[in-house]
């Protein structure tokens, strides 16, 4: 030991009070079950507060629930993601692994009471909101032994791909060496039109406060007065 | 263009009475040392701040706070005015209290006391951390006016702290089986993310307790954080209290729902982390004023995930023409570079752009580019180059172009 | 050592309690973003205080207080806790009325405000600050007893400003016979130091206005203060009014009074002003405890006034064995740098020493050395190598040697 | 121009508001005169109040007479600076170019109120300060015609030396190129004795307080405890 006099070893019940993650392989997982049935009273009780009854509301984060077919059950690929009209994403569209939810419930929800609620608790809000989705049935019970059947129903398992180049390593499937944009360094007459084809409409000009006041006083530049809305 | 202007200009033919009536604090005795232990800035600085871009989020524990790039010098961001992004809102740990777990794949399991890790040999690194949503607002068009909120998530510190690698190997760690290690925060949220071990590796991922020279803000993981340079913010857990080694990626929430990049075919790209080259102008920059016409430097900020800033070049007619800026020294690694252009402004409406190109030789695409390849839902990792139309009026806004 | 090593411990069998009992913030929901729109260190960190020496000074606006270096990392300064020297107090200044005069030996006489000069063409650049008078009270024999009262008269910054060559050349400055410049502040003791034109020339002067990425704190000069690399702090003049161009030096109160340096012969050395090469241990220092036997990091930090630190060496036996310590770059010149050692304390008493080499080649000496050339009144630029006494006890004491 | 927009010239008027320094060839000094009497009128009325009725005092800072004799007026040397047991300098002590003084003075006092006293005045208590130390006679009258004859009579007038390293620059008599202290970085038993020579003595452990509330509470070490004094 080069360090002599720092640090210790953890004994076994440290270890379990803290190492709480759950993996896609269900590694960390522990053992017990919970029904969509009592999941639905954790989440009216615990839950519908902030994310709604079904799992809509967008008053405290966005819809939890929504947006995900029988059809994608089918296919594990959420077809409205392919939809550039569709508005906003769902939690249970994007949830590619199904020991995602799990862990963040168990390890955040709810959310001003993160860690309060028991491991079968976990299990059944987890099962009420598969239900929600039409991923798991009315009197579906969840538990250590089927969360690997029910990864397999998950409407967008198959919607990830790590072949990018925006991974710092090298272990995970298919990720790319080079970068997907390809840009030049053009320095004379670039091919470019630059003609303003953005900019804030005028009625949004104090959307975000008066600039004067977000800008120092003194220097090369003064801040915009957009205390009244219109004026250029 | 301004009135304010004439400030410069002797006001009377004598002078500026500025000089010819001597100021109070000339003729006079000031404040004592130390009323302020700890001081503070200016009154005339209240300007100068981090906010909140309103309707961004529906909580205020679940947000962001931007700093103030239009307002800031060189490199380093005042610890005071560093951005802010919170998932389960923010604590004040204490630091007697607080415990880092290394466990895993390690032949011991090991818990560090603040201490402990205080002890051991420590490095401090000047480097950037930008959240991935940074920009994130103006994938499809114009939706913020000014730089603190268009690329304000973005911060650059000196940060003190142990190598990871060091208690790694104090742990026993498999290093040939465990590619992966998992970081952990302490708070509500108990943040989860994967990080490379390969990155762990090089030495550069640090357990760090200091920044700017003294602790960690609260805000920023008092009194622990990861720092991953290169890498989008939420990696840089706060109040680490665990690390765990690991032979797959854990597909965390914020790894598997949220700081997952749309793809137009649908598809969801997944353990996106590096933040690709970039840089801003920030000034002049938008919803500023220029006071006159005449001389003014250019000024902005370069950054890159892969290493070094090798060359900033700057537009002022919207990309058709480009001159290389200065580049401030020191240039280092995974750090903000400060870069400055010499214009003279004519009065006429200008486009003012900056685009970096880093020691890979990868150079920062437009709107254009970046779009063709990622669509517009993205959400994460633009590194867009940004345009600042100056119009006659000496007025600047954040603008698109087609 | 100590009893408080014992933390660390598993306190009961079962492990520690501040693990197996989760916390409240791993139980609850923690605060919300922009509590603070300029936030401020953890409530932990409030013993980490600039002060001032007891019975140094006789009033608090002409006075100092000191930086808190034993509680410190890496070479950057908390603008809140940079040490402040005051000769008729500081002042809160509006940089909207503040002025910028430059005479003497020019073309034109000129006035600049602070628009006109925040918008030249900048350079940001760290260096340290050190008062003339820093050690001062150590040239006799141990006066004080740790080492922000030892060496704390010290910071480094990011400074970002215009060369004053600039506006010496703007003005038409004839550089020929204009040997000499007079800068001098706008407070009530319009602070006057002649700096030499040589320094100028290279570019290395500069008409500051911001520090680490903010304005100058009110303390240091806002909104203008002169940077003097290598140059004793009273140089770098505060609330900056007026420079002037002249064919000789002024001789002004601190030039001629004060910051002159006694010699054994009875004369005063006039015009001292380059900080020579110097370092400290400041962790561990005076007046901090050990906790226990066991590894520790030595650190400390070194710094040049006539370039960049080439060696530090470090010593745990009162100097008769040194070890080459770690030197963190990037290693600026005129600039404090960051050093480490690694060493395992086998709870004997130590002597700990540092002494740096700068790249032109001079070496700090010792007190002895020191005093054999400069006697023990010169009060101003003591770099002599400093020596903490680590007792069996664990306490570190300040002591000079034979 | 490389810089158009930026800066203006200045007025005659505002140079002279500002540009007050005098320098030792007495370049900006302004025409004036002002008598030892009329000095010692300011003197008590705006000065005595902090540095003494004699200049003595040292309870707002250091005195500012005492310490010469007629003897260093004649060598332009003050004898009691070559004494290392001499116990504190005057500033008559160690001035040695008049200007200083007279600048100094008009500049920066009364400390509370710079800049408030007329030029009359600054002749006339710099005067009464050279006659507390002897340097000018009871019925002297300063001005800016013989100004040059008493910088001839300050005691230590011959007493400043440039010839030195610590000036960045190479326009002034006899500055020196190399360092005068040249140590060498011996690495292995270097011939010194490590003896502890001076250490705080026991009774002054609490003088800068309690060195506990110095240092932060957490880290590789803490603060002594020094709140009671004695214990080591
Ligand atoms: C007091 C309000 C509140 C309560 C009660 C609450 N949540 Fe949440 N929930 C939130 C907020 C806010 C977030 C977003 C957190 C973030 O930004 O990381 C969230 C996030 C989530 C997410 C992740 C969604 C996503 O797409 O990131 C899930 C799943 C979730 N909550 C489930 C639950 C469950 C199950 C319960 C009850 C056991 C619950 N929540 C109770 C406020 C609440
Ligand atoms: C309210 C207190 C006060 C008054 C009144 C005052 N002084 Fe001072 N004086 C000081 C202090 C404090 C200093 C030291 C300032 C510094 O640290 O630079 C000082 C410094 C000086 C010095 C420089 C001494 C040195 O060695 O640096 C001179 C000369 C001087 N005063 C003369 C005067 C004269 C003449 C007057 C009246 C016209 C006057 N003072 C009124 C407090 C005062
Ligand atoms: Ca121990
Ligand atoms: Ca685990
Ligand atoms: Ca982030
Ligand atoms: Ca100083
Ligand atoms: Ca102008
Ligand atoms: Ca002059
Ligand atoms: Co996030
Ligand atoms: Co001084």
């Amino acid at each position: 030991q080069g360090f002599p006099g720092i640090g210790r070893a953890a004994t076994p019940a440290e270890v379990k009070a803290w190492d709480i993650d759950v993996r896609p392989d269900l590694q960390g997982l522990p053992g017990g079950s919970g029904s969509v049935a009592r999941g639905q009273q954790v989440w009216e009780g615990k839950c519908a507060s902030c994310h709604g009854v079904f799992g809509e509301s967008n008053e405290v984060f966005n819809p939890l629930v929504g947006g995900t077919t029988a059809d994608d059950i089918r296919t594990g690929r959420v077809a409205n993601l392919q939809r550039p009209d569709y508005p906003g994403r769902t939690t249970l569209m994007k949830l590619s692994t199904v020991s995602t939810l799990w862990d963040y419930i168990n390890r955040a929800m709810p959310w001003n009471q993160p860690k309060s609620l028991s491991v079968e608790e976990v299990y059944a809000v987890t099962a009420y909101m598969l239900n929600l989705g039409g991923i798991v049935a009315d009197d579906f019970v969840l538990s250590d032994a089927n969360m690997a059947q029910v990864q397999q129903r998950l409407p967008n398992r198959n919607g990830m791909t790590t072949a990018h180049a925006l991974w710092p390593g090298r272990d995970l499937p298919g990720v790319a060496g080079a970068p997907d944009v390809k840009a030049a360094a053009c320095m004379r007459n670039c091919a470019v039109e630059p003609r303003v084809a953005s900019i804030l409409p005028d009625f949004a000009r104090n959307a975000h406060g008066n600039l004067a006041d977000q800008n120092r006083p003194v220097g090369p530049q003064r801040g915009a007065v957009t205390a009244t809305a219109a004026a250029t | 263009a301004s009135g304010l202007a004439a400030a410069g200009a002797a006001a009377q033919p004598q002078g500026d009475p500025n000089i010819l009536e001597l100021p109070e604090h000339t003729r006079g005795l000031g404040q004592p040392v130390v009323t302020d232990g700890y001081g503070k800035p200016s009154q005339y600085e209240r300007n100068v701040q981090r906010r909140q871009s309103p309707g961004l989020t529906q909580t205020r524990q679940a947000s962001v706070s931007f700093a103030p790039l239009q307002s800031l010098f060189g490199i380093v961001t005042p610890s005071g005015l560093h951005f802010e992004r919170h998932h389960q809102g923010w604590w004040d740990v204490d630091p007697g209290k607080h415990r880092l777990m290394v466990n895993g794949l390690v032949k011991t399991p090991k818990v560090f006391t603040m201490d402990d890790l205080m002890r051991l040999p420590s490095v401090s690194r000047f480097h950037f951390i930008e959240c991935g949503a940074n920009t994130g607002m103006e994938w499809g068009n114009v939706a913020v006016p000014t730089c603190q909120y268009t690329h304000g998530m973005l911060s650059c510190s000196e940060f003190t702290g142990v190598p990871l690698i060091t208690v790694l190997q104090m742990a026993g760690a498999d290093l040939k089986k465990g590619r992966f290690l998992l970081a952990e925060g302490a708070d509500g949220s108990s943040m989860t993310r994967t990080i490379p071990m390969a990155l762990i590796e090089s030495g550069e991922v640090l357990l760090a307790y200091g920044q700017n020279g003294e602790m960690l803000r609260p805000e920023n993981g008092y009194p622990l954080r990861l720092v991953v340079p290169g890498v989008q913010g939420v990696s840089w857990v706060k109040y680490l209290r665990r690390v765990e080694v690991g032979d797959q990626p854990w597909a965390s929430k914020d790894e598997a729902i949220h700081y997952v990049d749309l793809m137009p075919d649908g598809r969801h790209r997944q353990y996106t982390s590096i933040q690709e080259c970039k840089s801003v102008v920030t000034t002049p920059s938008g919803g500023q004023v220029l006071l006159d016409k005449g001389f003014y430097s250019i000024n902005g900020l370069a950054w890159s995930g892969r290493g070094k800033v090798a060359k900033v070049d700057v537009s002022v007619d919207g990309g058709r023409n480009w001159r290389s800026a200065r580049l401030q020294d020191p240039v280092m690694s995974k750090c903000l570079t400060r870069f400055s252009l010499d214009w003279v402004w004519d009065g006429k409406p200008a486009i003012i752009q900056s685009r970096a190109t880093d020691d890979t030789g990868y150079v920062q695409p437009t709107q254009r580019q970046l779009r063709g390849v990622r669509g517009t839902r993205s959400i994460y990792h633009n590194n867009a180059i940004q345009s600042w139309l100056v119009q006659e009026s000496g007025e600047v806004k954040n603008v698109q172009l087609a």
